[in-house]
C-alpha cells in the first residue's frame, strides 16, 4: 500500500525505497535485488577460485616445484575447492536465477519470506567471510580438501574451526532459501498457474529445494562433529577413542552426493527453458521431465556410498550403492533426449544462450557417461581417487552447472539489466572457453586410465604431457572468462536498451518490461486454459 | 525463525498462516535431520559396541530422565492448550499457559544442569582424564554422544524458550491473536519438535541397558 | 489473502486424554526396559517412543486436521530418514 | 587401462579391462551418436530452412523406449562392473600374507619371516594378500598395473586387499588418499620376481642380516632402520626444511621446544631423541606443528633407537 505510489514507473533497480545508495541494495528484501546481490557476491567468488584453479594448474605444468611448495599447493586445492562447492555451485543457480526469476515465473510478487530471504544471503556473507578468516588468520590455511576426512581433519595444525563453522552457515543460508522457494512455489502461484504449468526451471528449482532442506542439516550436524572434535575430543570420529573414520564418510557423502544434485537439478532446469524458447516449440515431454527431475532427487538421495567404494565398505553396501547410481542414472539420459527431441521440427534461432546450452548438454553427457566408470564397481576402483574423478566431477560441476549458469546469464541478462549484451563478442568468448574447457579436463581423464592419483602436487615424469595439455587449456579457458566478463560488464552499463521479449518466449517473465518493475507485475496474472509456459503456436 | 517473517513491510498484503505453517514445518524437517545425522552416528555406534554402551547407560540416573520426560510432556500439553485458548478468545488463559511451559522448559533446563553437574564432578566430560585412562572405547563414544545430543537438545529449548518469550509478548500486545496466531501456533510447533527429540532420546540413553 | 482459514479448534480434554496416554506409554517402556527382554529391549523402547511421537504428531501438532499434503510431506521426511539408516546399515550390518 | 597390453600384471586385470571396454564403447557410442544427432537437428531445423515449427508435445511411446533400453544397457554395464570386482573380495586361503603399513608419508611391508621392506618385493603367479594397517590418518595403497586399490583405515580391523602377480617387472606403488603434505611423494614400487628368485631372497635376508650385524656399524644400522620406517619423507638430511626439523647437525644442537604451553631450550642428546620418537608431540620444536608424527613406541625396539642415535651423530 505504502510503497505503490512510490515505485510507479520505476523497476527494480532505480526505484528508492526506504534506504539510498548501497543501504538501499543489501537491505532490500526484494527478491531481485537479493537476486543481484547474489551474483555480484557469487561472481566474485568464482573469480576468486578460478585463480585458485589456475595457479593449481600451473604449479602441475612441470614435476617438481613450479610455482609454490606443497603445503601452499595443499591449502589451494582445499580453498579451491570450499570456495567452488560451497559459495559457487550450490547457492549459484538457485540463488541467483532463482530468486531473480523464479517469483516472476510463477506470477507472485516476491517469494514467500522476502526477509527470510535476505538473512539467507546476509548469511552467504557471514559464511564467506568466516572461510577467509580461516585462510587469513590463525595456524594457517587449511589443507585438508574440501571433504574435510577424519581423522586428518583433526589431526592437522591448520586453521580448520573457522572454514568449518564457514561451511555451517553456509549450509543454513542454502537451507533458509531451500524452504523460502518451497514455500513460494506451494502458496504463491498466480490464479490458473497449476502444477502441470509450471515452467520446468521452478520444478527443479523446488526437487533442488527439497534436497537442500533434507541434506544439508546432515553435513552440518558433521561438521559440528568435527569441531567438537578439534576442541573437546568427544572421540566420534577418531579411531583412537574407538570412532570409525568410515562413518564420517557416509555422513559426509549423504549431504554431499545429493548436493551434486542441488547443483545440477536447476541447471537442467534452466537449459529445460533455454531449448523450447530458441526452437520456438513445446517441450518435449514435459512430465517425463519433472518425472526425472523428482526421481533425481529422490533416488540421488540414496546413492553417496559409490564415493566410497575403496574405503572399506561391506560387499553388500558396495553392490546396493553401485546397482542405484546405476538407475539414478536414467532419469538424467532421459533429459538429454527429451532436449535433443525439443529441437527436433523447430526453427531454432541460433544465437548465444543456445549455443551454451548445446555445449551444455554435450558436456553433460561427457561428464555423465564417464560417471558410468565410476559407478561400476570394478572399474572405479581402479579409477577413484584419480585425476579420472576429478575430469569427471569437473564436466558435471563446471561443464553442468558452470555452462548452464553462463547459459542462464546470456539468456535473462536483457530481463535483469534492461540491455542487451554484444552477441558477437559473447559468442567468441563462448567459443574460446569452450575450447579451453575441453584442453583443460580432457587430458585429466587420460591421466586418470593412466593412473595418476589426484591431490597430487608433484608427478612422476610419464605424467608430463598430460598435465602439459591440461595447463594450456586453463590458460584458453581464463580468457574466454575473461572476454565474457568484460562484455557482459559493459553490457549491463552500456549495451542497447533491451526488449520485453527478445527471444520470444512464453514464460511469465518475458511478459513484463525489462527490467522489471518493483512489485513484478502491475495486476496480478491469470493463466488462461490455453496458456502454458511452452505453448507456441 | 520462519515465524517471525509474516509481517511484510515492502509487501504488505502477504500475511498467509498456511505459508507460516509450511515454513515452519520444512524448518522442523531439517531439524530433524539434523538431530537424524546423530542419531545414525548412535546406531551405528550402538551397533558395534553393544556392551560397552549397555555398561555406560547404567551410569545415568533414569529417575533424572524419567522426570524430565514427564514434565516435557506436560509442557508440550500445556503449549498445545495456550494455542486453544489463543483461538477461544482467552488471552489470560493463553498467557497464563506459557508462562507455565516457559517455567517447566526453565525446570528443565535446571534438571539438566544438575545432571551435568554430577557428571562432570566424576571426571567424566568430553576428552576429560578420566574417560580416557578407565574407560573403554565404546563407553568414550556413549559419553561423547551423551553430551553432544543432550546438549543439542538442550540448545533447542534455549532457542524454543527465546521463540516462547516473543509469542508471549506478541499474544500480551495482541498482535498475536485469534486471527493472527501463525507466531503462537509455529512456537508451539518447534517445542512439539523438541519433545519428540526428547521421547527418542530418552530411552536410547536412560533406559536401555 | 484474506483466506478465511477453517482453523480446527481442539478442546482442552482431548490434550489432557493425549497426556495421560503419552505418561502410560513412558512409564510402559521404563517398565519394559527394566525387563530382561535381551535384544528385544532396543526393539521394545523404541516402540513406545514411535508410538509416543506418533501421538505428539497427531495431537499436539495438529497433522489430524491438517491438509493431507502436509501429512504426506512428514510421512515422506520420516520414511526417508528410515530408508537412511537401513542403506547405512547395509554396510555395517554386513562387514566382515 | 594402463597401457593394458603391455601390463597384464595381475589376476584381475582381464576382468576390470573387460568391464572398461563394455562401458566406455557404449558410452562412446552414445555420446557420438547423440551429437551427430543434435548437431543433425540444429543445421536441419534452422530458422533460415525450418521458418515454422512443428508443434510436439511428446510421445509416451518414446519415452517408455528410451527409458526402457538405458535401463537395460546400464544394468549389463553394472554387470560387468560386479563381474571384475567381485573376485576381489574373498582372499584364497593358501595366500601369501603381507603386511602393508601407511603412515604419514611412506609405505612399509612386513613379511611373514619378520622381514621389513620399503619396496614390495612379490614372487610371480601367488596370491598374495595385503593386510592393510594405518598408523595415522588415512590411505590408500594403490597399484595401477593390478587394477587394485584400497582404502588404510586407522583401526579398523581385517582390512585387506590380494590378488596375483602375474608378469616379472616393476610396477608403480601408490597411495591415493590425500593424507597430507608430502602425499604426493608417498609412493614406491612393487617388484615382482620369478619365484625362485623370491625365495632366495626372502630367505637370504635372515643370513644378511646376520653378516650385516657383523660388518654394518650400528649407525649403518641405524640409517637402514630410518630409511625403512620412513623417517626421511619428513627430515631431510641436507637442511632443507620439510614437514619435521631436518637432521642435519642436529647432534648436540641446542633447540627452542614447545612444551605445552611454554617453550623451553634443549640440547638434542640420547633423552631428547628417545622422547621425540617415543611422544613425538610432547617437545615440539618451535616453528613445526603438533600432530604431524605418530609415536613409535612398539615399532622400535630400545636397540633400534641405540643405532639411530648412533647415525643421527654422523650426521653433519
Amino acid at each position: 500500500m505504502h510503497t505503490t505510489n512510490a515505485v510507479n514507473g520505476a523497476n527494480y533497480l532505480t526505484y528508492q525505497g526506504k534506504y539510498k545508495g548501497l543501504l538501499g541494495w543489501i537491505f532490500s528484501t526484494d527478491h531481485k535485488r537479493i537476486g543481484l546481490l547474489y551474483l555480484y557476491s557469487i561472481a566474485t567468488m568464482f573469480a576468486t577460485g578460478v585463480l585458485l584453479g589456475l595457479a593449481m594448474k600451473f604449479e602441475l605444468l612441470a614435476p617438481g616445484k613450479t610455482i609454490m611448495d606443497a603445503q601452499t599447493y595443499n591449502a589451494t586445492f582445499t580453498v579451491h575447492g570450499v570456495i567452488m562447492i560451497f559459495m559457487v555451485v550450490v547457492p549459484g543457480l538457485p540463488a541467483v536465477f532463482g530468486n531473480l526469476m523464479m517469483p516472476i515465473m510463477i506470477g507472485a510478487k516476491d517469494v514467500a519470506f522476502p526477509k527470510l530471504n535476505l538473512l539467507s544471503w546476509w548469511l552467504y556473507i557471514a559464511g564467506v567471510v568466516l572461510v577467509l578468516c580461516a585462510l587469513l588468520f590463525g595456524s594457517g590455511t587449511p589443507d585438508t580438501g574440501w571433504t574435510f576426512y577424519a581423522p586428518y581433519s583433526f589431526k592437522t595444525g591448520t586453521n580448520l574451526l573457522p572454514a568449518v563453522f564457514g561451511a555451517f552457515v553456509l549450509g543454513f543460508s542454502s537451507i533458509l532459501t531451500g524452504l523460502n522457494f518451497l514455500v513460494t512455489i506451494h502458496r504463491l502461484r498466480c490464479p490458473g498457474m497449476k502444477w502441470t504449468k509450471l515452467p520446468l526451471f521452478v520444478w527443479t528449482l523446488y526437487g533442488t529445494a527439497w534436497i537442500q532442506l533434507l541434506a544439508t542439516p546432515v553435513v552440518g550436524i558433521t561438521l559440528v562433529l568435527v569441531a567438537l572434535e578439534r576442541v573437546f575430543g568427544v572421540g566420534v570420529f577418531d579411531p583412537a577413542l574407538g570412532g570409525d573414520p568410515v562413518l564420517y564418510q557416509h555422513l559426509f557423502w549423504i549431504y554431499s552426493h545429493p548436493a551434486v544434485y542441488i547443483m545440477i537439478l536447476p541447471a537442467m532446469g534452466a537449459i529445460s527453458e533455454i531449448i523450447p524458447t530458441f526452437s520456438q516449440k513445446h517441450i518435449f515431454g514435459y512430465k517425463a521431465i519433472i518425472a526425472s527431475t523428482l526421481a533425481i532427487a529422490f533416488v540421488g538421495y540414496l546413492v553417496w556410498g559409490h564415493h566410497m567404494f575403496t574405503a572399506g565398505m561391506s560387499g553388500t553396501a558396495q553392490y546396493y550403492f553401485s546397482l542405484l547410481t546405476f538407475i539414478v542414472a536414467i532419469p538424467s539420459a532421459i533429459k538429454v533426449f527429451n532436449w535433443i527431441s525439443t529441437m527436433y521440427k523447430g526453427s531454432i534461432n541460433i544465437q548465444t544462450p543456445f549455443y551454451w546450452a548445446v555445449s551444455f548438454i554435450f558436456v553433460f553427457m561427457v561428464g555423465g557417461l564417464s560417471g558410468l566408470v565410476l559407478g561400476a564397481l570394478a572399474t572405479d576402483i581402479y579409477v577413484h581417487d584419480t585425476a579420472f574423478v576429478v575430469a569427471h566431477f569437473h564436466y558435471i560441476v563446471f561443464g553442468g552447472t558452470g555452462f548452464a549458469f553462463f547459459a542462464a546469464m546470456h539468456y535473462w541478462f536483457p530481463k535483469i539489466f534492461g540491455r542487451m549484451y554484444d552477441k558477437a563478442w559473447a559468442n567468441i568468448g563462448w567459443l574460446v572457453f569452450f575450447i579451453g574447457f575441453l584442453a583443460l579436463y580432457s587430458p585429466m581423464f587420460y591421466l586418470g586410465m593412466m593412473g595418476m592419483p589426484r591431490r597430487y602436487y608433484d608427478y612422476l615424469e610419464e605424467f608430463h604431457g598430460g598435465n602439459i595439455l591440461s595447463t594450456l587449456g586453463s590458460w584458453v579457458l581464463v580468457t574466454g572468462f575473461i572476454i565474457i566478463v568484460v562484455n557482459l560488464v559493459r553490457s549491463a552499463r552500456k549495451g542497447p536498451p533491451a526488449e520485453m521479449n527478445p527471444w520470444h518466449s512464453k514464460t511469465l517473465e518475458w511478459t513484463v518490461t525489462s527490467p522489471p518493475p518493483v512489485l513484478n507485475f502491475e495486476k496480478e496474472p491469470v493463466l488462461g486454459e490455453k496458456d502454458g509456459p511452452y505453448n507456441y503456436d | 525463525m520462519a515465524e517471525h517473517q509474516h509481517a511484510h513491510i515492502e509487501h504488505p498484503d502477504m500475511y498467509d498462516p498456511e505459508s507460516s505453517k509450511i515454513g515452519m514445518w520444512l524448518f522442523i524437517f531439517t531439524e530433524l535431520l539434523l538431530f537424524g545425522g546423530l542419531f545414525i552416528v548412535y546406531s551405528v555406534y550402538r551397533y558395534l559396541n553393544a556392551d560397552a554402551f549397555h555398561l555406560a547407560a547404567e551410569e545415568l540416573n533414569t529417575f533424572i530422565g524419567a522426570f524430565n520426560t514427564v514434565i516435557l510432556l506436560v509442557s508440550s500439553m500445556t503449549i498445545a492448550m495456550s494455542t486453544t485458548a489463543l483461538q477461544k478468545g482467552h488471552k489470560k488463559v493463553a498467557i497464563a499457559l506459557l508462562v507455565i511451559t516457559f517455567l517447566i522448559g526453565i525446570g528443565f533446563l535446571v534438571n539438566k544442569y544438575i545432571e551435568w553437574g554430577v557428571k562432570f564432578s566424576h571426571g567424566i566430560w568430553p576428552g576429560s582424564e578420566q574417560m580416557l585412562n578407565e574407560m573403554s572405547q565404546g563407553e568414550i563414544l556413549f559419553f561423547g554422544l551423551y553430551f553432544v545430543m543432550t546438549g543439542l537438545h538442550a540448545l533447542h529449548i534455549i532457542v524454543g524458550l527465546i521463540i516462547m518469550g516473543f509469542a508471549m509478548r506478541g499474544v500480551a500486545n495482541g498482535k498475536v491473536n485469534a486471527k493472527r496466531p501463525s507466531l503462537l501456533d509455529n512456537c508451539g510447533l518447534y517445542w512439539h519438535l523438541v519433545d519428540l527429540i526428547w521421547i527418542f532420546l530418552f530411552p536410547l540413553f536412560y533406559l536401555i541397558h | 489473502m484474506s483466506e478465511d482459514k477453517h482453523h480446527h479448534i481442539v478442546p482442552y480434554r482431548l490434550y489432557v486424554i493425549v497426556l495421560v496416554a503419552l505418561l502410560a506409554l513412558t512409564f510402559a517402556s521404563i517398565g519394559i526396559t527394566s525387563i530382561e527382554l535381551g535384544e528385544y529391549t532396543v526393539a521394545a523402547a523404541l516402540l513406545f517412543a514411535v508410538i509416543k511421537s506418533v501421538l505428539v504428531l497427531t495431537y499436539f501438532m495438529h497433522l489430524k486436521y491438517d491438509k493431507p499434503y502436509i501429512k504426506l510431506m512428514v510421512a515422506f521426511v520420516f520414511a526417508i530418514f528410515v530408508v537412511v539408516i537401513v542403506i547405512t546399515f547395509l554396510d555395517y550390518l554386513y562387514r566382515v | 587401462m594402463y597401457s593394458s597390453e603391455i601390463t597384464k600384471a595381475s589376476n584381475f586385470v582381464q576382468g576390470v579391462d573387460t568391464a572398461f571396454l563394455v562401458i566406455m564403447g557404449i558410452s562412446f557410442l552414445f555420446l557420438i551418436g547423440l551429437t551427430v544427432v543434435m548437431l543433425v537437428f540444429i543445421f536441419k531445423y534452422n530458422k533460415k530452412k525450418n521458418p515454422k515449427a512443428t508443434q510436439i508435445e511428446g510421445s509416451t511411446k518414446l519415452e517408455i523406449i528410451w527409458t526402457v533400453i538405458p535401463f537395460l544397457i546400464t544394468m549389463l554395464m553394472f554387470y560387468y562392473g560386479w563381474a571384475g570386482w567381485k573376485p576381489m573380495q574373498r582372499a584364497p586361503k593358501d595366500a601369501m600374507e603381507i603386511t602393508a603399513y601407511g603412515r604419514m608419508w611412506n609405505f612399509s611391508f612386513e613379511y611373514e619371516n619378520g622381514r621389513r621392506t620399503d619396496t614390495l618385493f612379490l614372487p610371480k603367479d601367488q596370491p598374495v594378500k595385503l593386510n592393510l594397517v594405518a598408523m595415522d590418518v588415512l590411505h590408500s595403497l594403490y597399484i595401477p598395473a593390478f587394477r587394485v586399490k584400497q582404502d588404510m583405515v586407522p583401526g579398523k580391523k581385517d582390512n585387506f586387499m590380494w590378488f596375483e602377480p602375474q608378469k616379472v617387472g616393476t610396477y608403480e606403488l601408490f597411495c591415493a588418499e590425500y593424507c597430507g603434505l608430502q602425499h604426493s611423494y608417498m609412493y614406491t614400487y612393487v617388484e615382482v620376481m620369478e619365484d625362485s628368485a623370491f625365495q632366495s631372497w626372502i630367505t637370504d635376508t635372515t643370513s644378511v642380516a646376520a653378516s650385516v650385524a657383523e660388518i654394518e656399524s650400528p649407525a649403518a644400522t641405524g640409517k637402514r632402520i630410518m630409511q625403512n620406517i620412513g623417517c626421511f619423507a619428513c627430515h631431510t638430511l641436507d637442511g632443507t626444511k620439510l614437514v619435521g626439523p631436518s637432521f642435519k647437525g642436529i647432534w648436540g644442537e641446542e633447540q627452542t621446544v614447545q612444551t605445552g604451553r611454554e617453550k623451553r631450550q634443549v640440547t638434542v642428546d640420547e633423552d631428547y631423541i628417545r622422547k621425540s620418537i617415543y611422544e613425538p608431540n610432547a617437545d615440539v620444536v618451535d616453528g613445526y606443528n603438533k600432530g604431524l608424527m605418530v609415536s613409535y613406541e612398539g615399532q622400535l625396539s630400545d636397540d633400534d633407537i641405540n643405532n639411530i642415535i648412533e647415525y643421527l651423530k654422523t650426521v653433519k
